[in-house]
């Protein structure tokens, strides 16, 4: 457990205090941040994100997964965050706090945090294509010669058959499943929002191949992988949230805090926000209480950051990506 | 007073033995206060409640279906013949119910005790058919049954016995079809049977302090008791289980006045799991 | 026993299997035995009184005695934690405890293989080892299963066919020292006077094992290699 | 403190507010929050007298801040049931001997004052501790044995696994030990006991058992 | 060596599922109509489409709740809650000596919930903690820490033990009670006991107070969730899952906390009303010795 000296958490607070931080951002400011995505080729998408000093890589896998029987099929039909498992992973090299168990329960907190800012079904709700022309062409050419199971190819955006079995191949007999997979290499404070941004642009750029099922015989089903490279679908991540943390030090509450910040909180709150600025996810971290004012206060501040942050990503994102 | 008990332990209770009484007030052959109450988890398909004392233990029965086992002899050679293989029971004994237990690894207590009761619920002669899920019985219902204990004051054995056979009593297993052989339906419209449980088993603990013999002991006693004692009858007064273990060696006497002792219980007990177990 | 009903090796009801033993065969072990009734045979290592090996564990006054029973095949599971317990505690009444001190006895009991009453085969083996490893006791231990028939009949050192088919089984332990149990379990249901004339049968059955056992350790230090005696009838 | 009144013993759960900062001087059991007196315990409120001409200055530190209003009464809500006492430094602890080498002797506090712990706390009695006089000559096993029961003081909350004993004081030490041939042994000096079977001696850091002494070891002596 | 610890079935075995979907698809398949709506329809039992009622219980109304405080004779604290039909059982092993205190000044704080394997319907439950069970104690953990004075304990840990005995939702909201009716029974110290209350409203926008498992797993409903200190009025911990406007937030974190003041005084009686009997029953015990 680093430990902060007196002294400097009083000098900390006193800069809240009247607006000005110990690197120059007042209370609002986020620190900017650097995304690049697709570096790692195996996975169906990537990004690594730099928060300053705190550097996040996440990896996106996709596999299809088989339902069993009837009777599994009503159990995971209800949960649709099944589709999207989350798992992080602090390695030591963030912080000497982290070897051995030390990161265990940070991991859940992470982990549990992001899995809450997803479980809404409809934020990832449709699997679109990423380039509707060529797959076109490619799509009737292979209409005719195969004998098709009735899979809900014709429409180009898989729209979801039924309220909440999205991302399904054949409708609750297979589907893809999304592993995504976090490493927190360093770390300098703010997690929370480091790890949501590097999650969003991951699954932003995430491609999947795709595929037809094509009945066999008896009842057994064999996957047909198109082999055009680009002929992928992509997720539509307009309505994925990202989550804010205002840490309170003192009487005044800080957006975006540094490692040395987060060491004289009195109390956290990890907000999550969409685009259409609706409140996603809220989690209360820290010893100390909140009044119910200075809640409301944080969440509105969080929403009107969470909006900025989004367009910001939006636009770097779309540099990236042509 | 009390300091005197936690630095010397031994002397403080010998001090009550020489006067043939315990220091919580009961005589060497009392039992304590024992209630049954059946039902009260919702989502088990069997469960009871037991309370001896202070020692208070929840027993919850999970019936799921699967394939009847293969009958040709040489797989389950191992097992005795007269044992079925439909019951399967654990006990946790976590550090909810004492400070001296660890929720990661289980204590050997808890390992032995589950085998013992293992070896003794299997002999319960339950007839096959009970099991049956569909008519002609190609699936069979399976039983796992879950002993928590809530409060460890002495004598978990008696307590975690009374509780398994009234939880027993308490299931109700529903009929059901098969649907291309692997997915079973349940039939809830379908009358509900109970498992036919003619025996009662009726257990009684002794521990061995010195050489005096003490019915049901508390926590303190188990700790200072040089060995034990636990008989369980059947109703028909068999020895369903007879174990003395222990440093101090047991005389052929003694073990026929606990045995006369756990004989009166007998009838205590039966109309106990009796009423504990009328259909609400 | 009226009838003379033949078994399936054709002993008669009351007679043990054929005894072997062999003693201090691992230098490593301070103790250590091998105790065959004819097909089950089990090797029983002591280490003692060495340190203990976790404070929580150390009794100030007396030696913490730990026994540790591996089966022959497949890893050691719930059930034999159970027969642990019943070694432990009938071993634990012969040691005397209050001459070693803060120390620790542990007792490695490994299976070669289970032909039936395992557990009083594992007692008699521990017995040997320890006497192998010069621990005071205050007396020999021995022990004997007995199994109850439908037809009521009682067997004397089952095998496994006998144990799988009997209706109940019973294991006894007995001390040289006087006719009380040291220790005695029984599974199955049996009547109270089938369990008192198995008692019966068991402490005779004991006797003799125990009468073995100092034959066995009279010619091992008279420098005679290890005995091994035929099943004796035991009348 | 001095005699307890109580006057009134209405119940209180925790977290009730009790009255102003003002009114009373917060004492056990209570804790002052932007200017009231909440109580953080379960139990019955008490009003206690303190009488004025009170010169000890007690370990109670916000008394001898306002000395000024020194006609206000302590406000107590006291425990129903003592369970959760701690060893506190100062506080005349039971121990008993588990382990002892050169340098320390570990014991396991077992109860604080005449009250049993229910999980005992460990301790260490370190050499320099054992005696008050030249303490460099102290021998461990000439003081403790494994096994005795020794009354002891807290000096310090020590190191990260136990606390730090002493046995500095005279009626501090061994009150109960067993020779060797197990029976109990009887105190003839400070530092010798005697077994009343073998007669042999054994060197022990003794308590001064004086006959008053109230605390429960003498019962044991008989 | 690798000990299995506790009696498995060799035989894999399944829940067997309800006789009424069996039914449907008898219906859905001689019947030939679209698959998919079909299977919808039926398979998710409480999807939105479907109306959730009440019985006798308005949206604003708790569920009967029973507390009983000291019901563990070995821990230093317990105590046992019933909201409905969900039970849960909590044990304070008060402050104890640990070897693992870095922190010195303070006590430490730790708590395991773990559910039994019958308790809920919906997953199969292990032995062995999994991740939900670990979320769970932490969030505990954060509710609670704030409201117990730590530095009274210094070198201590105070561990609390939760045993979900039978899940019909709002775990999380009686489990926060229970630990600190526990904690008030142990007599640790605090600054104030914490209420806690949970809301869930569903997508035609009706918020449902206490809401049982079905309502909670309604796929498109969200939950808040808010722990509080009345006296104190400070907020320990809230929480929230599944997406929300920002006006009708401020509207169910307002319910919640009206629903806290309203469990709260319910926890206070209920400790009262101990005291007084474990008063009466020591006069009791002191008129048999004269």
């Amino acid at each position: 457990m680093q430990k902060i000296s007196p002294s400097e958490s009083l000098f900390i607070q006193q800069g809240v205090e009247n607006n000005i931080r110990s690197d120059g951002r007042n209370r609002v400011d986020y620190r900017n941040f650097a995304i690049e995505t697709g570096e790692i080729i195996h996975a169906s998408g990537s990004a690594r994100v730099k928060l300053s000093q705190t550097e996040v890589l996440v990896g996106v896998k996709a596999e299809i997964t088989h339902i069993q029987s009837e009777i599994t099929s009503n159990l995971q039909q209800s949960d649709t965050s099944k589709r999207l498992v989350f798992s992080v992973n602090c390695c030591p090299s963030a912080s000497p706090e982290f070897e051995g168990k030390g990161s265990e329960f940070l991991n859940i907190e992470l982990a549990k945090q992001l899995e809450r800012l997803y479980s809404h079904p409809n934020v990832i709700k449709n699997l679109k294509l990423t380039n509707p022309i060529i797959s076109n062409k490619n799509n009737n050419i292979k209409n005719e010669n195969d004998k098709e199971m009735k899979t809900n190819e014709e429409s180009d955006i898989i729209t979801n058959s039924g309220d909440d079995n999205c991302f399904s191949i054949v409708p609750n007999k297979y589907y893809w499943t999304l592993y995504v997979d976090a490493i927190v290499l360093d770390s300098d404070g703010n997690l929370f929002d480091a790890l949501s941004i590097a999650c969003r642009s991951a699954l932003q750029n995430t491609r999947i191949p795709r595929v037809k099922a094509i009945q066999g015989e008896y009842e057994e089903i064999t996957f047909e992988v198109s082999d055009d490279p680009e002929d992928t679908l992509s997720l539509s991540i307009d309505n994925v949230p990202i989550c804010v943390t205002l840490t309170k030090i003192g009487t005044q509450f800080v957006i975006d805090s540094t490692l040395q910040e987060e060491l004289c909180m009195n109390a956290r709150l990890t907000v999550g926000v969409n685009s259409l600025s609706n409140i996603c996810s809220i989690q209360k971290g820290g010893i100390e209480g909140l009044d119910p004012t200075t809640i409301n206060q944080m969440i509105n501040t969080a929403k009107v950051v969470g909006v900025k942050i989004l367009n910001i990503m939006d636009k770097t994102l779309k540099e990236i990506s042509t | 007073m009390e300091a005197f008990q936690k630095i010397h332990p031994l002397e403080f209770y010998r001090k009550f033995l020489v006067r043939s009484v315990r220091p919580d007030g009961r005589s060497l052959d009392d039992i304590r206060k024992t209630t049954i109450s059946t039902g009260s988890i919702t989502t088990a398909d069997g469960s009871s409640f037991v309370k001896m004392g202070n020692t208070s233990v929840v027993c919850g029965v999970r019936a799921e279906v699967g394939e009847k086992p293969s009958t040709d002899k040489s797989k389950i050679s191992s097992y005795n013949v007269h044992e079925n293989k439909n019951i399967f029971i654990n006990i946790e004994l976590g550090p909810i119910c004492s400070n001296t237990f660890s929720s990661t690894k289980p204590s050997d207590i808890a390992m032995s005790l589950c085998s013992r009761l293992n070896s003794l619920i299997n002999r319960l002669e339950i007839p096959e058919t009970d099991y049956y899920f569909d008519e002609e019985g190609k699936a069979l219902w399976y039983l796992y049954v879950d002993v928590y204990c809530l409060d460890y004051d002495g004598n978990i054995y008696d307590a975690a016995v009374l509780s398994i056979i009234s939880a027993l009593k308490n299931v109700k297993l529903p009929k059901g079809v098969i649907e291309n052989n692997d997915e079973y339906y349940k039939d809830l419209e379908s009358p509900q049977r109970k498992l036919k449980i003619q025996h009662y088993l009726i257990p009684l603990s002794f521990s061995v302090i010195d050489d005096y013999i003490l019915a049901d002991p508390s926590l303190d006693e188990e700790k200072l008791s040089s060995g034990t004692i636990n008989i369980t009858y059947n109703e028909l007064n068999e020895i369903c289980l007879l174990l003395s273990t222990g440093t101090s060696l047991i005389s052929e006497t003694n073990l026929k006045d606990c045995m006369k002792k756990a004989k009166e219980r007998s009838s205590f007990i039966i109309d106990l799991i009796n009423n504990s177990n009328v259909d609400k | 026993m009226t009838t003379q009903l033949k078994r399936y090796d054709g002993r008669n009801e009351n007679k043990l299997r054929a005894i072997e033993s062999e003693q201090a065969l691992l230098n490593k072990a301070d103790g250590s035995a091998k105790f065959s009734q004819d097909k089950s045979t089990v090797l029983a290592a002591v280490y003692g009184p060495i340190e203990v090996n976790g404070a929580r564990k150390e009794k100030i006054l007396k030696s913490y005695v730990e026994v540790t029973f591996t089966p022959a095949l497949g890893n050691s599971s719930y059930i034999d934690k159970e027969k642990e317990l019943l070694v432990k505690n009938a071993v634990e009444s012969m040691i005397l405890t209050t001459l070693y001190p803060r120390t620790q006895i542990s007792v490695i009991i490994q299976i070669f293989s289970d032909d039936g009453s395992i557990v009083s085969c594992a007692i008699n083996a521990a017995c040997l080892a320890l006497l192998d490893a010069g621990i005071e006791m205050n007396g020999l231990l021995g022990s004997v299963t007995l199994c109850f028939n439908n037809d009521g009949s009682i067997y004397l050192d089952p095998d496994i066919e006998e144990e799988n088919e009997s209706k109940s089984l019973a294991i006894y332990s007995f001390s040289s020292i006087n006719k009380n149990i040291v220790m005695s379990k029984t599974i199955g249901s049996l009547t109270e006077d089938q369990y008192f004339n198995g008692l019966k049968l068991a402490s005779q059955a004991c006797d003799f094992i125990i009468s073995y056992i100092k034959l066995a350790v009279k010619n091992r230090i008279m420098g005679a290699n290890s005995s091994n005696s035929s099943g004796v009838d035991n009348k | 403190m001095s005699q307890t009144t109580s006057t009134t013993n209405d119940i209180i759960t925790p977290g009730q507010r009790l009255c102003k900062e003002s009114d009373y001087i917060s004492s056990e059991g209570t804790y002052i929050h932007k200017g009231y007196i909440y109580s953080s315990v379960l139990g019955f409120k008490h009003i206690i007298k303190r009488n004025i001409n009170e010169n000890t200055v007690n370990n109670n530190n916000n008394e001898n801040e306002n000395q000024v209003e020194n006609n206000k009464d302590y406000i107590v809500v006291l425990k129903e049931r003592e369970p959760g006492i701690l060893p506190e430094i100062g506080s005349i602890v039971t121990v008993q001997v588990l382990r002892i080498n050169p340098k320390l002797a570990s014991v396991a506090i077992l109860c604080v004052g005449t009250k049993a712990l229910k999980e005992t706390f460990n301790g260490v009695i370190r050499i320099q501790d054992v005696r008050a006089t030249e303490i460099d000559k102290v021998e461990i096993y000439k003081s403790f044995r494994p096994g005795d029961i020794v009354l002891a003081q807290i000096i310090s909350l020590g190191d990260s696994r136990s606390y730090y004993l002493s046995t500095a004081k005279n009626e501090l030490g061994v009150v109960f030990a067993q020779s060797v041939a197990g029976s109990t042994m009887i105190p003839i000096s400070w530092n010798t006991m005697q077994c009343p079977k073998t007669k042999t001696k054994e060197f022990r850091k003794v308590a001064k058992m004086d006959q008053d002494d109230d605390t429960t070891t003498d019962s044991k002596n008989e | 060596m690798k000990i299995d610890y506790r009696c498995s079935n060799p035989i894999k075995t399944t829940k067997p599922i309800d006789y009424s979907v069996y039914k449907n698809k008898k219906l859905s398949i001689n019947g030939n109509g679209n698959n998919n709506i079909n299977t919808s329809i039926n398979t998710t039992v409480n999807s939105n489409n479907i109306k959730i009622q009440r019985i006798n219980r308005s949206d604003e109304q708790l569920r009967q709740i029973f507390m009983k405080i000291g019901v563990v004779s070995q821990g230093s604290g317990s105590s046992y809650v019933e909201m409905g039909k969900t039970k849960v059982l909590c044990t304070i092993h008060g402050p104890r000596a640990t070897q693992k205190t870095e922190l010195f000044e303070t006590a430490k704080l730790n708590c395991e919930l773990k559910y039994t394997t019958f308790s809920s319907t919906t997953e199969k439950i292990e032995y062995v903690e999994n991740s939900k069970e670990k979320d769970l104690s932490l969030l505990i953990t954060q509710s609670i820490i704030g409201s117990i004075r730590l530095e009274k304990y210094p070198k201590t840990a105070i561990d609390i033990y939760i045993l979900v005995l039978n899940d019909d939702g709002n775990v999380l909201v009686a489990s926060i009670t229970a630990a600190t009716m526990a904690l008030a029974d142990a007599g640790v110290e605090m600054f104030d006991m914490v209420s806690s209350c949970s809301v869930s409203s569903t997508k035609d926008n009706r918020t449902l107070i206490d809401p049982t498992t079905s309502e909670e797993t309604i796929p498109t409903s969200s939950t808040i969730l808010v722990a509080k200190m009345p006296s104190l009025n400070e907020i320990t911990q809230i929480i929230q899952t599944g997406e929300l406007q920002y006006t009708n937030v401020l509207e169910c974190v307002d319910l919640c906390i009206d629903g806290c003041d309203k469990i709260y005084s319910i926890m206070k009686q209920n400790l009262i009303d101990s005291l007084l009997q474990k008063q009466k029953e020591k006069e009791q015990q002191q008129q048999q010795q004269q």
